[in-house]
Formats: C-alpha cells, structure tokens, sequence
C-alpha cells in the first residue's frame, strides 16, 4: 500500500510487523461481531467508519454491531457457550460480576491489549482485569432535578431525605436491572440499609429505563430522579432541557462496561484490533463525545467534563466486583424488594 | 318384520361381485388419503411447535441449581409456593386480567352488536375504527396513555388543571386500574373480532321474541343477547385473559413504577440478571396448567348446551331501531375510539414531533427530526422494518397455511384425539413469550437456524398459530359440511373441494386470521427479544433499543408502524369479498 | 279485561284496529295501505305469498317495525299513531307472538322459555313454577320442562314457543307462520291443538300464513294480502266458495285458470243451446277458452259484461270428475275429452294432468282410478263450479305466477 | 350406459345393490342392517320418521358415509364392501345428489354452481356453457345462470341443486329429501317437475323423503324404514292399500288406530251375526275396541289368530263415511254415532273428531258438511277400509307415537 493507515504508521519495530500480520489476518477473517448494551447506533457507526480506517480495512469489511439489553445479552452468552457455538466476538457489558465469572470458566480469551499500558489505574482500583478486559466506558447513576423546577442546593444523598414530596421522586428499578442493583450494593456499603428504608418512605416510583427517568423529569411528574444517568442529562440538555446532577460527598458507584474477547470467537484477529482501537485515545474519544460515558484511560483529557468527568475526579466507591457472587446478587435483589417492594 | 324380509325380492339373489379394491389394508388407506394425511401432518407439525417449548418449560422447571449445575429438583415449585410476593402478584393478576377481560368482553360484546345490528349513525367507520387499538399494540398504547395521563404530567392531567382548575393528578396512570384501563382498551378488539361474525349470524327474532314478552331492552340484552354470544364471547375472553395474563410490558409500565407486582413482571424480573429461569419457567408452567384448564373449562360449559344461533328458515339480518338511543350508543362508539385510538394517537404525534416531550406541546420543541432519523437515518430502524415485513408476511401465510388444516382436522376429521388435540394445540397461548423464546433457544441454537430470521419465524408461528386456528374453526363450524360433501358426490376430489369451495367460503376467516397473524408478528417483543441476531432485529427490538436513548424516536416509529399497520388493513378490506357478509 | 270500553268507546266492536299502515323499507313498499280490524276473541289470518307484506304487519302491531305511517290500536290502547307521534314499545304492548322460526332461545331449557314473559313481569318464582307446569300441561309437554330448549324436535320447539306467548295471558297472540317449518303430519296435528287451545283460553289472534289450509282451518276471518295490499277479507267458507278476485282464487286453490272470451250472455247462447240451470245468484254465460273449447258457468258479479269481453275463467282440480271416454253428453255439463299426459299417485287420490286440445287441465281422481300415461278420458266441470273475473284483473294473476 | 351387462353378470335386474349395512355412531345404531335394491331406470323412496337412518343409507351409497358392515353395488361396480376392503371414494362413484339443505355454494353464480361437475370432470369450456344452458332450460331456471345463487328463492335454490345433481349425466342421482323446506305449493309443483323429469332422462333414482305423499307420488317402490331397518317394501299401490305393519300403516295415514281384541272369527260370530261379505282374501273377524265397540273387519295375514288375541286395528279418517244419527244400521257396515269434539275447515273437506263411547275416531268430510261442534253424528267404516294386525307388534307404534 502506497498509503499506509493511521495504525501501522504510529507503530515501530516488532511491533509493527505484528500489528501487520493482525490487520492481514483480520481482513482475512472479513468481519466482527460487537455485542454492546449501551453505545447508540449512531455512536457504533462512527467507531465502525473510524475503525476501518485507522487499520486501512476495506470497505468490505464488515463490523457487525447489535445492543441488546443486559440480561438478554448474558442469556444468549451463557447459551452459545453451553451450546458450544460461539457466534459473538466482542462483548461489552456493564457487569464485572459476570465477567469475572467467565474468565474463571476460561470462556474468555487472553488478549495483552497494546492498549493496557493506560489502563493500570484501572486494573488497580479492581475495575478490570489485566490480559482479559478493561472497560471501554463507565456510567453511574446519580440524583438529577431539572433547574427549572427545582432549586436543589444539597450535596449529599442524605440531602435527598425530604427534599421532594412523597411520590414525586423516581428511583432505579433494582428489581428489573442490575445496575441500579450493582448501584445498590455499592451504595449500601456508605450508606447503610436504614438511610435506603428512609428514601423508600418517600415513595419512590421505580423506573427501568434511564430515558424514561430523565423524561419524567422533564415532564414534571418527578421533581427530582434517585437514579439519573449524567448521560441522559448531556443529550436532554443537548435538545434544550436543563437538567443538573450532583456527584454527592459520600461517593457514587461506577459502573464500568467491561469489553472482552470471547476464547472461542469465530474472529479472533479482528476481535484483538478492534479492542485495541476502543480502548485507544481515538476510540475513547468518540465514546465520550457521543454517550458521554466516563473513560478509565489514564492522561485521557474529557470533552465534555461537566457531563463526563475524568475518572480520577469522582469519589468511587470501593467494591470488590470479582467476589460478588451471583448469590451475593440475588440476595441484594431480595433485600431491596423487601426494603421497597414489600 | 325384520331387515331381512325388507330386502326384498329384487336383491334376494346375490351374485359375487367383482372386486375392484387396491388389496390395500384399509385403514392403511385411510391414513394416506389427502384429506386425512395433509391436515394431519399440519397437526403433528403444530404438536411438535408446541411441544418443543412445552417441554423444554417443563424441563426447566424441574431442574434447579446454578447455571451450569442444574440438577433435577421440584425446588423450583416449592419455594414458588413459598414466596409470598407470588400470592399477592397473583391475585394482583387475576384481578386485573379479570377486569380487564370483563371490561373488553362488555366493550367488544357492546361494540360488536352496535356495528353489526343497530342503526347508529356512522357504523361501518366504526367497524374498521374499533379494530384500530389492535394495531396500536397494547404496549404502545400503555405508553401513550402514560403521555395522557400520568400525574402532573400527563396531557389530560394538564388539561384539567389548565382549564378547568383541578388538580393535576386526578388521573393516575400507573395504577392498578390504569393497568385495567389499557389492556381493556387494547384487548377489545379480540373480543370484537372473535363475537362480531355470530353477532351478525345471529337470529334477531331471538331478541325480537324477548321484547315482545316483556323484557326491556336492558333486560333483553341481558337475558338472551348476551348469553347467546357466549361461546363467541367465551374464546375471545379466554384469550384475552391468557395473553393478557402473560403480557409483561403493560404492567411493567404502568405498574412496577409504584411497586404492584404482577405475575408477567415477576417472569420479567425473574430472567433479568442475575437471572432465574427455573422459577420463571416454573410460573410458565402455571400459566399453561391455568390456559389449559380454562380451556377445558370453557369446553365444559358450552357442551352442554347448544347455541347454534343460524335458522335457515325465515331468518332474515335486521338491524334494530334504536330511536333516540341511537346517540347513546354513538357516544359509547366515540368515548372507546376517543380512548383506544385518538387520544392514544394524538399523544403519539406531539411526542413524535418533538424534540423534547414536556407534558405539554410546546412549539420550541417541534421538529420533524425524529420521523426523519427513523425513516432516513436509522440502519437499524430501516432494516427492522424489513426484517418485520418479512417475517410477518411469511409467517402469517404459513400461519394461515397451518391454522387452515389444523381447523380442518378440529372441525372435520373424525379422530377421537380431536378434542385433545383442539387443547393441546391451544397451549402456546399460556407460554409466557420470552419463556417460549428461551425454549426455542435451547432447542435451536446448535442448528443452523440459530440467529436467522427463520428461528424468529418459528417461533412466532408456535406461539400464535393458535389465535388463527381458532378464528378459522369457527368459521368452518359455521359452514355445513353438506356443500363440502356435495362437491364430492359431484365428482370433485378432496383436493379440488377444498380448493374450489372450502377456502372461497372460509375467505373472510382466512383474511381475518392473516391479518391478525400479520399484526402481531409486526410488533411482537416477548418470543423475539431473545432470539434476535445481528441483522434480524425486528420493529420491536429497534423500538425497546431506541427507547434506551429518545422515545421522540420511539413514538415516531410507532406512527409509522400504525400507519402501516391500517393501511395494510385498510387495502383488505377493500379487497375483501363481501359474498358472506351479507 | 280492559277492553270492555272500547267498543263503546270506539263505536265499533274491533278488539285490534289496523289502519292505513304504510311501510317503505329502502325502496321497497312492503306495505301500501293495510287496514283490518280483528273482532275480540276471534281470529284472524294474513293470508298471502312470499314477501307481500304479511310479517311486516304483524311487527308493526307487535311493536317490532316502525311503520311510516298509520295507526294501530289494540282493545282501548292506541299503541301506534303516526299523527300522534304514539310508538309504545313491544315490551308495553302485552302481546304474545309465535315466530316463523320459533325464536326459541337455545340457551335456556323449555322451562326458562316458557317463564321469560313472568320472570321478567317479576312474578314470585313459586307462581311462576306452578304456571309453568299448568301451561306446558296445556300444550302437552308435561315433564319437558328441565331438557335443554334445543333437545326438542321441531314440532316441541313450536310448542314451546306457543306456550311462552300464552303464559302471561295476553289478550292478543300474533302467530307468524308457526306451522310453516313442520312436516305435514305433525302441521295437521298442531292445526287441531292450536284450535283447540284458543277455544280453551279465548284469545284474540291474528295468524300470518302463506298456506291456505291452515288459513281456513284456524280463522274467523281471512285477510288476503298481495304486495303490501289488502285483496280481499272474508269469512272462511265465503272465500273459499267465491274468491274475489282471481288473485285470491289461484291463491285459494283454483289450479286451473284461464284466460278466455265472453261468447254468450244469458240463456240465449249462440252456437250453444244448452238449457238454463239454477247457478245460485248468477247470469248463466259461455266463456271460450283457446280456439275451440266454450265452457258454461256463472256470472255472479253484478257488473256489466259484453260478448266478446276478456275473463279469466278458475275452476279446482278436486271439483273435475273424470269418467271413461265416450260416455254420453249430459246438457250444460262441461263435459271433454282429452289425453291424460302425467298422473302422480298420492295414495288418497290421484293427480292428473289432461291435455284436451288447447287446454291443460289438472284434475284429481280417487287413489284407485286407473287411467295411464296417454290414455284417453274423459272431464266434466260443473257450471257452479267455476269462478268467472272480468280480464282486466289479470295483473293480478301474472304477478302471481312469475312467482 | 355402463350397466347394461351388469345384470346379465350378476343374474338379477338391480341396479344399485345395498346389503347388510350396518352403521353406529358412537353407540347409536344408526343402521342395524339395510338391504335393498333398485332396478334400472326406477325410483325407490326411503321412507321414515326423523332419525331412522334413511340420509345415513344415502350416504353410505354416495359415500360421504363409510358404514361398519356391507355391501354396496352401483352398476357393476362394487363400490363399498367391508369385507373386501373396498370403498371407493365418492367422486368416483359417479352419481348425482340433490341435499337436503340444497348446498347451494354461496360464493358462485347459478352458472357455476350448476357447471362444478363438468368443470371438474374437465371439459371443454364451450361445452360446458351449452350444457349448463340447456340443464337450466329443463328445470326452468333460464336465464338466471349469472345470479349469485344466494339471490335466489328457496324453491329456484332447490332446482339450482338439482340441475347440478344431473348436468353430468350420472346413472344414479340420490336426493335427500329435496322438498321438505319448500311450502305446500311449490311443493306440489317441483313433485311433477322431478317426475317428468325422470320420465324424460331416464335416470336411477333413490329418494329418501318423511313425506308419504312424495314418496306415493314419485316412487315405483317404496322402502319403509323404522330405527335402522326396513320395515317393509313394495310398490306404492300395494304399501298404502296393505301396509304390512302397524307402524307403516301409522306412518301412511292409517290415523285411526286402536288396540283391541279379537271377538269373533269366521263367519259364525258370537254376539253379531252378520252375513258374510266378499272382502278380498281375509277371513271375517270382530274385534272389540274398548269396553263395548266390535268392529267388523278382514283377517289377511296367514298366521292363525286366537279368539281374545290382542290385536291392533287401523283405519284411514279418509274412509269414514259420516252421515246423519238415527238412519238405518246396514248390516256389515260397522255403524256407529258419536258427537263431534272438534271440526277443523280445510276448504275441500273438513276434519272431523268424533267421540264414541271410549273411541276416538278422527274422520273426514266434505267441505261443505255442516255438523257442529257437540252435534251427534254417525259415522260407518267398511271392513275392507280396516286393517288388522296382530298385538304383538304393538311396539312398533309405541316407538312411534312416542316422537
Ligand atoms: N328489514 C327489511 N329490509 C328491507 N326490506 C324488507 C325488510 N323487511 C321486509 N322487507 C321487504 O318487504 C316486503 C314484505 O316483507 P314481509 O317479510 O312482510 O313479507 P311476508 O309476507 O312476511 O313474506 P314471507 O311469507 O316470505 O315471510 C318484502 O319485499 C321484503 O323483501
Ligand atoms: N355424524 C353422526 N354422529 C352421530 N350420530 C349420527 C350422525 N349421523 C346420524 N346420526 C344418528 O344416526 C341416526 C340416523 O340418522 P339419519 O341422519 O340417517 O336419519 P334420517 O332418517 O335421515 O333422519 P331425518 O329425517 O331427520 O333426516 C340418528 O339417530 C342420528 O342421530
Ligand atoms: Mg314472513
Ligand atoms: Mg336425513
């Protein structure tokens, strides 16, 4: 090639002839199935189209993407490994828990990213785990009001107790998602069980979808959101809302998707390259930009950081995601409904 | 005297006859004729449909332990039986799906006999308009009616408290009764459809009779109107309460936000992650037992008596003058499609045309952006409503296809199995879909099939091919065997007949039950959301994958499936031969 | 009962007073302008073909259909007046109907039929049982009473029906065809209890029919109807003996019409000299039927008649007597001769349809006549026998045959 | 045609042979053994009650029914026989039938409906078009082939249904009760139509009917059938002058029927010593009805007969002459008065019931006899008019008079 791509430029010595035979090996391959529970597709095509062209991929080069919902994407993992037919490549999920458990079965391939080397904050602080997976983005949830309703001036989750009336604040369905579980546990861990019996007397309204939470902010039916996804403020605001979030005192639960290989994907070279791309500065860009989500590479500086932050400014609580069991879950499960859903 | 003093002198002398047999056994011959084997071999393939996700439910909820150490155990059932949040989502779900049938079978009965037998202005409109929440989908339809009318937000809420001074949560969606509301209102035209064609076969002297020995209007209805309807009345209203019972995104909007547990959402819940498919399977279980029983149940009551309703003789359709109740019955046609289609579509458009929904059209926010990212932008919008396209046509003729013979055989054949079959193929209606869909799943994906369009196809088929055969049934109930048979003391074969005289006559049920196959193909989630591949997504999976980002979008997309939706019913109906009708 | 006044009222003795009733259902003029009265106590048919009307009368009186116009009244109760704006509905109207298909609710058992009317009258459920029981007693379906209402053949469901509009005692049944879907020997024997129970229970009725027999067996009177009018009205008897119009006498059973020409008036025939007979009231007169043949009969119509004018001459096939050819002429006997072309055996009597020149003529032999296929023979009619109209009537008869 | 050596390998003249056919629906025996046969080119009626099995047998003949047991020939062609294994399918069986329900097939014009067994046999379109117009032509439907077959009245349904039966010229065309929905009249008039029909086209016909009069008029045999078995079978003639049981004697009109005993036999008679009369080949007998009434009448049957044996006795209301009390008691003559209970008008003639002491006797008299309800009559029934059958076979009627 007269032209050489972006990729093999930067690249030197061993590495590049390495790199070469990866991207010869995955042209080869000719396509890669990404499985996501968070990018929007929009977001997806711009790393596809940006992809292709950092590794000088042509056009026929197909990149598979598909979101899904996180438990249907952990049914359908679980089933093609039983059934020992792997048809997925990359999987991104936001559940350490369940990623962890799959590199102990062996079901997820060993990958030495080039890209590693700025994650190591990460893999320190227990958010990933070194030759498996780092994450390509994190999100967390967190109070939310809309500033033209509300004047809110607290900075603590305790500031929460009270600040609405009874049923107009909504909150994380625990029951019916993991993540407002996962927030769940962290939280409980600095605030304890009683101060979540407190905000249940607030009456609650439980809500699923993230969008649904912000919109019903909007709208005026809640005054204030338990479980707001700073990316939903970016993009409400983006349309004209004006919405606000509190990264409160006491700290707040990442929630890191985490982006692996899986041991048996039917485009292994290709899977490599593309985690190395996703995890690059470039990747983490356009991830950012567009889903505002938190990026864990270190020196990495955030577009948007009212909305996105750099990791190394939030509080995050401690939680030690490769000893939570599924039992552990379940168990959370049980007790939240008993706290809310008697 | 006896027979064989009847036999006279002209047959007295029997000489051998000649015999032009094929030497063939003849029950071996039986099995092979084209009118026992074709239909037969549809019902084997609707058993074995129903069988695959039947047993592997089963299955399921007979083994428990962690995923990868599953181990057979009835642990499943007992801590089911244990758990008392079970109970009370159960009794929460027998009164909804309860009311909400009652409410449809008294709104689709009502609706029915206004369009087919009265004289209300207007009524051939409402005809197509009653069946316009079908196509709305009940969990479209749920969520618009959170736009009308959830508390301090919803457009009526404002409404009233813009104009008339209320206050703003008068109407309050999420709520049991708001559960109640929606699925009655979504779920009349089951009802409708299933009671409209003996509401117009019906005899009217039978009400005729009633008025003139005293009874009222009110009381006719009552007495004989009503209970007349009953077998009609009674399959609508059994599927209303089976699919409305197993229907998750309902209450999983309308009740879960203030904590109501519902059996649906409790399945929900139960294969969310960290998922519990033992217990969800377990529950899909009950819910078969609960289908089948009702559907025995349903076969009790009305064999014991009779309700042919047709008498040939003297029978002549009239519709009744209703005088100056005429516009009571045309406010109650306008308060249902008010309710169930322009108040739901007119949520719909505002938030399709805004950027940014508030609660109230404001003009700030108005934009065409989100029909135009779902019609010209999305790749993935674009190519679900292909793939929709695609699985709905094919499988709702292949649907067709099968419902047709497997009626044939229900209605026609003379095996002793039919009354067993005829609830055995009914089963599909009590799998909970997502249950169904993790059947399928385990059942397929070490086949070619696995993240194909045909294991989505297969799986539709399994799970609704029900609703066809039994609309098809009661329209081959209602055609006399004779014209069959005279076709084939004609000459005609078995073949030929069907062809040339049963499907022409069967047309309107056919058209009905494609129709209905075809619309609920175009929007099912449950049976699919674990099935999907990359590039098989349908409507549905773009709608819930967009609905994680813009619900502009969402609604936007449910304009253009709805619009698509009655067009194609509007096109049918044109086309629709009108012989039967009348 | 309440009608006690009304004839004094009224001053006329009608228990129900059809007047000018008009109905036009999209188009089609059911009714032209029917009216009727119905003495108390007596009965009365609508007696006509299919689709002249007879239903759409019943249902105006019952309340069913909204005439356009018109009035009905039933004993001293003006139930309908289109003047008046009055339109009580059915359910007022204290009115018992049979319907042509019995309407027998399928749902409930014959005792559920049979006590609707009280049951919805609110009537205490003991006296309701005991009523039932006296009714179905009444028209013989004793110990029925639990079986599903379909369970029963069509001649029990009739019975049901019968009972369910007798049992709240209504002073006025209207009977729509109640016969029409039974095989003959169970319409005879229904015939006779329908007769019997209204002597029993003294009821005014009015009977819709298309069947003559049951028409004379069952009424006072016979209102004949033809496309929305009323043709004629009599007793029994004096219809049947002398139609009015030849509509009604084809409908009555003349099966032997024709159109002819007047050749002689009074005893002086031309080419015929046959002897005057005593024929009751009439002018003895010769009617020429197609080229050749001129029959002797009657004119008991008071209107003028001149040679050569159109009639139209019926006569019944019961009252041809057939004898063996060759016989001798009796003077003013009709007497033929013809061929027999086709002979249907109906074990008490024998049909026969006898070509003799231009003339078809059917006539009805004792079941043990022996004429065949081909065979010559012989007719007569006699004089008093026929029925003459004057030919402008035809109309009538056309729209009748088409039929 | 095909069946023209049939009989001369099968050495009898039948051309439809039906043997031994039994048939049970779920526990009810629906036929419990039929034969019968039909010669070429005649008619045979199945004649019974609702239920006894006549459409089952005509079904088991076009075989849209598949029997448990025997034999069924059409031609030369054995078309079922259980034992060989052999049921041929019905569109093969090449014959023609008219339902009881018309099945009429809505969807398609007259023309279509009437043309299905041409197009279906594959011939050519032009045809088919002459054919259809000429079979319209003989059943009198001309010009209506472009109608939806729904248009149509009832009647022109019925002859829609037939036309179709006989377009392709079938050796044998089954009809199941083809005029039972129609009313009297039309009735009257499609009977000679499918006589001169048959007379015309020279078809085998079997005809299945619960009407004597359509089974007299239209059959050269008749076959009576009573809970799944023939009860007896004969020429019209012969059936209704001599029905060989009291349930075909019931079935046919014989409305007056009494158990009774035998009082005196031979000429030598006990208490009454009339003179012997001629009355064909019976011996004299009495039998008492009642406490007090001997009826003079014929034993015919060879069986011996007991003094005291109970017997049943029947006569036709047809055949009981009414005259005025008090004349003259002609010896023989079976003289007896009563008073009337009940007078039904039929226009010819009128209905009678008359009571007797313990008797009942139903008689019919002229249209224009005058005798009142209550009024005393005399009524005489001639000895050859009474049949006699022996006790024993009283169940028979029971089964009968139970429906
Ligand atoms: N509801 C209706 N709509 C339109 N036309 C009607 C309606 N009811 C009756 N007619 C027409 O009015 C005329 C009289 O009908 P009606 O039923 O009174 O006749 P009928 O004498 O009772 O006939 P039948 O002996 O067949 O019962 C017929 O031409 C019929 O077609
Ligand atoms: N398909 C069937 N299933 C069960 N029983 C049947 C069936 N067909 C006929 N029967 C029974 O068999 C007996 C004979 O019936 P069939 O129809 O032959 O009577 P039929 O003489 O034609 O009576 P009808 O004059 O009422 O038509 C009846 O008792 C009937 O109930
Ligand atoms: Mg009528
Ligand atoms: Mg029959």
């Amino acid at each position: 090639a007269a032209e050489e791509p972006p990729a093999l430029k930067a690249a030197a010595g061993p590495q590049k002839e390495q790199l070469r035979k990866l991207v010869a090996a995955a042209v080869k391959e000719g396509e890669l199935s990404y499985w996501d529970v968070v990018l929007q597709p929009k977001t997806a095509s711009i790393a596809i189209e940006a992809f292709r062209k950092h590794y000088g991929l042509p056009a026929s080069f197909k990149v598979n993407y598909s979101l899904a919902r996180s438990a249907d994407l952990v049914t359908r993992v679980n089933q093609e490994l039983q059934a020992d037919r792997v048809t997925m490549d990359v999987v991104a999920i936001a559940l350490l828990p369940f990623a962890h458990e799959k590199v102990k079965g062996g079901h997820i391939m060993r990958y030495d990213s080039p890209q590693y080397a700025a994650y190591r904050g990460v893999f320190e602080k227990g958010l990933g785990k070194e030759g498996y997976f780092a994450f390509n983005g994190a999100y967390l949830f967190v109070p939310m009001w809309d500033s033209s309703k509300l004047k809110f001036k607290g900075t603590s989750w305790k500031d929460l107790i009270g600040a609405v009336p009874e049923g107009r604040m909504s909150m994380g369905d625990a029951g019916n998602s993991v993540t407002y579980l996962a927030t769940y546990m962290g939280l409980k861990t600095v605030l304890g069980v009683d101060y979540f019996k407190k905000v249940a007397t607030m009456k609650p309204t439980f809500l699923v979808r993230s969008e649904q939470i912000a919109n019903q902010i909007v709208t005026g039916q809640d005054q204030f959101a338990f479980s707001g996804m700073p990316t939903r403020a970016y993009q409400f605001n983006q349309r004209g809302a004006k919405l606000q979030f509190l990264l409160p005192k006491e700290g707040v639960v990442l929630l890191p998707q985490a982006i692996f290989i899986l041991a048996k994907a039917p485009h292994p070279s290709a899977a490599k390259l593309w985690i190395d791309f996703i995890l690059s500065e470039a990747g983490q860009k356009i991830l950012v930009e567009n889903e505002a989500l938190i990026s864990g590479r270190a020196g990495f500086v955030s577009p948007i950081p009212d909305y996105a932050p750099p990791i190394e400014k939030l509080n995050v609580i401690k939680i030690d995601w490769e000893k939570i069991t599924a039992d552990d879950q379940n168990k959370a499960k049980a007790e939240w409904l008993s706290i809310f859903k008697p | 005297m006896k027979a064989g003093r009847g036999s006279g002198s002209l047959s007295g002398a029997l000489a051998p006859a000649p015999t032009s047999g094929l030497g063939a056994k003849p029950w071996a011959r039986n099995l092979l004729a084209p009118q026992i084997l074709i239909p037969g071999i549809a019902v084997l393939v609707g058993v074995a449909l129903v069988a695959s996700p039947f047993l592997a439910t089963v299955v399921r909820s007979a083994l428990a332990g962690a995923e990868g150490a599953l181990a057979p155990s009835l642990r499943n059932f007992t801590t089911l039986f244990q758990d008392e949040r079970f109970y009370s989502a159960l009794g929460i779900t027998a009164v909804t799906g309860l009311a909400a049938t009652l409410l449809s079978c008294f709104f689709g009965l009502t609706l029915a006999w206004i369009v087919a037998r009265t004289d209300t202005p207007g009524r051939s409109w409402f005809d197509t308009l009653n069946l316009v929440p079908f196509f709305l989908s009940p969990f479209v339809g749920a969520v618009s009616w959170t736009y009308l009318a959830a508390p301090h937000a919803g457009l009526l809420n404002n409404a009233i408290s813009r104009y008339l001074a209320g206050p703003g949560d008068l109407l309050n969606i999420f709520s049991i009764g708001g559960v109640i509301w929606v699925l009655a209102l979504f779920y009349t035209p089951y009802v409708y459809l299933f009671v409209i064609g003996p509401m117009r076969r019906m005899d009217p002297a039978l009400e005729d009779a009633a008025r003139v020995h005293g009874a009222g209007f009110l009381l006719t209805v009552r007495h004989v109107t009503a209970p007349l309807m009953l077998p009609a009345l009674f399959s609508g209203a059994l599927v209303v309460f089976v699919t409305s019972a197993g229907l998750f995104d309902v209450p999983l909007a309308l009740a879960s936000p203030r904590a109501i547990p519902t059996i649906p959402t409790t399945v929900y819940s139960l294969v969310q992650y960290p998922s519990d498919y033992g217990r969800a399977a377990t529950i899909g279980v009950l819910v078969m037992a609960i289908t089948v029983f009702f559907a025995l149940a349903q076969r009790a009551y009305l064999s014991r008596r009779s309700y042919a309703t047709v008498t040939g003789k003297g029978y002549r359709p009239r519709t009744v003058q209703l005088g100056r109740w005429r516009y009571a019955t045309l406010a109650l046609e306008l308060f249902y499609v008010l309710s169930g289609v322009v108040l739901p579509m007119i949520a719909l458009i505002f938030v399709s045309l805004s950027s940014l929904w508030t609660g109230w059209p404001a003009f700030a926010y108005m934009t065409l952006g989100n029909f135009d990212q779902v019609l010209f932008h999305h790749d993935l919008a674009r190519r679900a409503l292909v793939n929709s396209l695609i699985v709905a046509v094919l499988g709702a003729t292949i649907g067709v296809l099968l419902g047709t013979l497997q009626s044939y055989y229900l209605q026609r054949g003379r095996s002793r199995l039919r009354t067993i079959m005829d609830s055995v193929l009914s089963l599909p209606l009590g799998i909970p879909g997502i249950i169904l869909g993790l059947g399928f799943l385990i059942l397929l994906i070490r086949t070619p099939l696995y993240a194909t369009l045909w294991i989505i196809l297969i799986a539709y088929i399994a799970r609704f091919l029900p609703l066809a055969t039994r609309g098809i049934s009661a329209m081959l109930l209602a055609i006399g065997g004779d014209l069959e048979e005279s076709a084939r003391a004609n000459g005609a074969s078995w073949a030929q007949t069907v062809r040339v005289i049963v499907l022409p006559l069967i047309k309107p049920a056919l058209v009905a039950a494609w129709l209905m196959l075809f619309v609920i193909f175009i929007r099912e989630l449950g049976a699919t959301i674990l099935l999907y591949g990359q590039g098989t997504e349908t409507i549905s999976v773009a709608m819930v994958i967009l609905g994680e980002q813009n619900f502009g979008q969402v609604a936007a997309l449910a304009v253009v499936q709805t619009l698509m939706l009655v067009a194609a019913f509007m096109l049918f109906r044109l086309t629709r031969s009108s012989i039967l009708e009348s | 009962m309440k009608s006690d006044n009304a004839s004094g009222r009224d001053g006329t003795h009608t228990f129900v007073e059809v007047t000018a009733l008009r109905k036009n259902f999209d188009g089609t003029l059911a009714l032209q302008g029917v009216s009727f009265g119905v003495a108390r106590g007596t009965t009365v048919s609508l007696l006509g073909p299919s689709g002249c009307g007879k239903t759409t009368v019943l249902r105006s009186i019952a309340g069913l259909e909204t005439p356009d116009a018109g009035r009905v009244r039933i004993s001293d109760t003006v139930v309908f007046d289109s003047d008046g704006g009055i339109n009580l509905a059915p359910e007022v109207r204290q009115v018992g109907m049979v319907f042509q298909s019995y309407a027998v609710w399928p749902h409930m058992t014959v005792a559920e039929n049979v006590g609707f009317p009280l049951k919805i009258r609110r009537v205490p459920a003991a006296e309701i049982e005991s009523r039932i029981a006296d009714v179905l007693a009444l028209v013989g379906l004793e110990g029925l009473g639990a079986r599903p209402a379909t369970n029963l053949s069509g001649g029990q469901q009739q019975r049901v029906a019968l009972a369910r509009a007798i049992i709240h005692e209504p002073r006025l049944v209207l009977f729509d065809e109640p016969l029409s879907n039974l095989d003959a020997k169970l319409r005879d024997q229904m015939r006779t209890e329908l007769k019997l129970l209204q002597n029993r229970l003294g009821f005014t009725a009015i009977y819709v029919t298309h069947d003559q027999e049951e028409a004379l067996a069952l009424s006072d009177n016979v209102v004949v109807m033809n496309h929305g009018l009323v043709e004629g009205m009599a007793a029994p008897r004096e219809l049947f003996a002398r139609p009015t119009t030849p509509f009604v006498a084809n409908f009555l059973g003349f099966d032997n019409m024709f159109e002819g020409t007047v050749a002689w008036i009074g005893d002086a025939g031309t080419g015929d000299s046959s002897p005057s007979v005593s024929g009751g009231a009439g002018i003895p007169i010769g009617v020429t039927v197609g080229e050749d043949v001129t029959l002797r009969c009657f004119w008991r119509d008071g209107a003028q008649l001149a040679r050569g004018a159109p009639v139209i001459l019926a006569f019944r096939s019961e009252r041809v007597t057939l004898g063996s050819p060759g016989g001798k002429d009796e003077p003013g006997s009709n007497r033929y001769e013809g061929s027999v072309e086709a002979c249907v055996y109906l074990g008490t009597c024998q049909d026969y349809l006898i070509e003799a020149g231009s003339m078809r003529v059917r006539a009805v032999g004792p079941g043990d006549s022996t004429f065949g296929r081909g065979e010559r023979v012989a007719f007569s009619i006699r004089p008093e026998d026929c029925c003459v109209f004057s030919g402008g009537q035809s109309l009538g008869l056309k729209g009748l045959t088409e039929e």
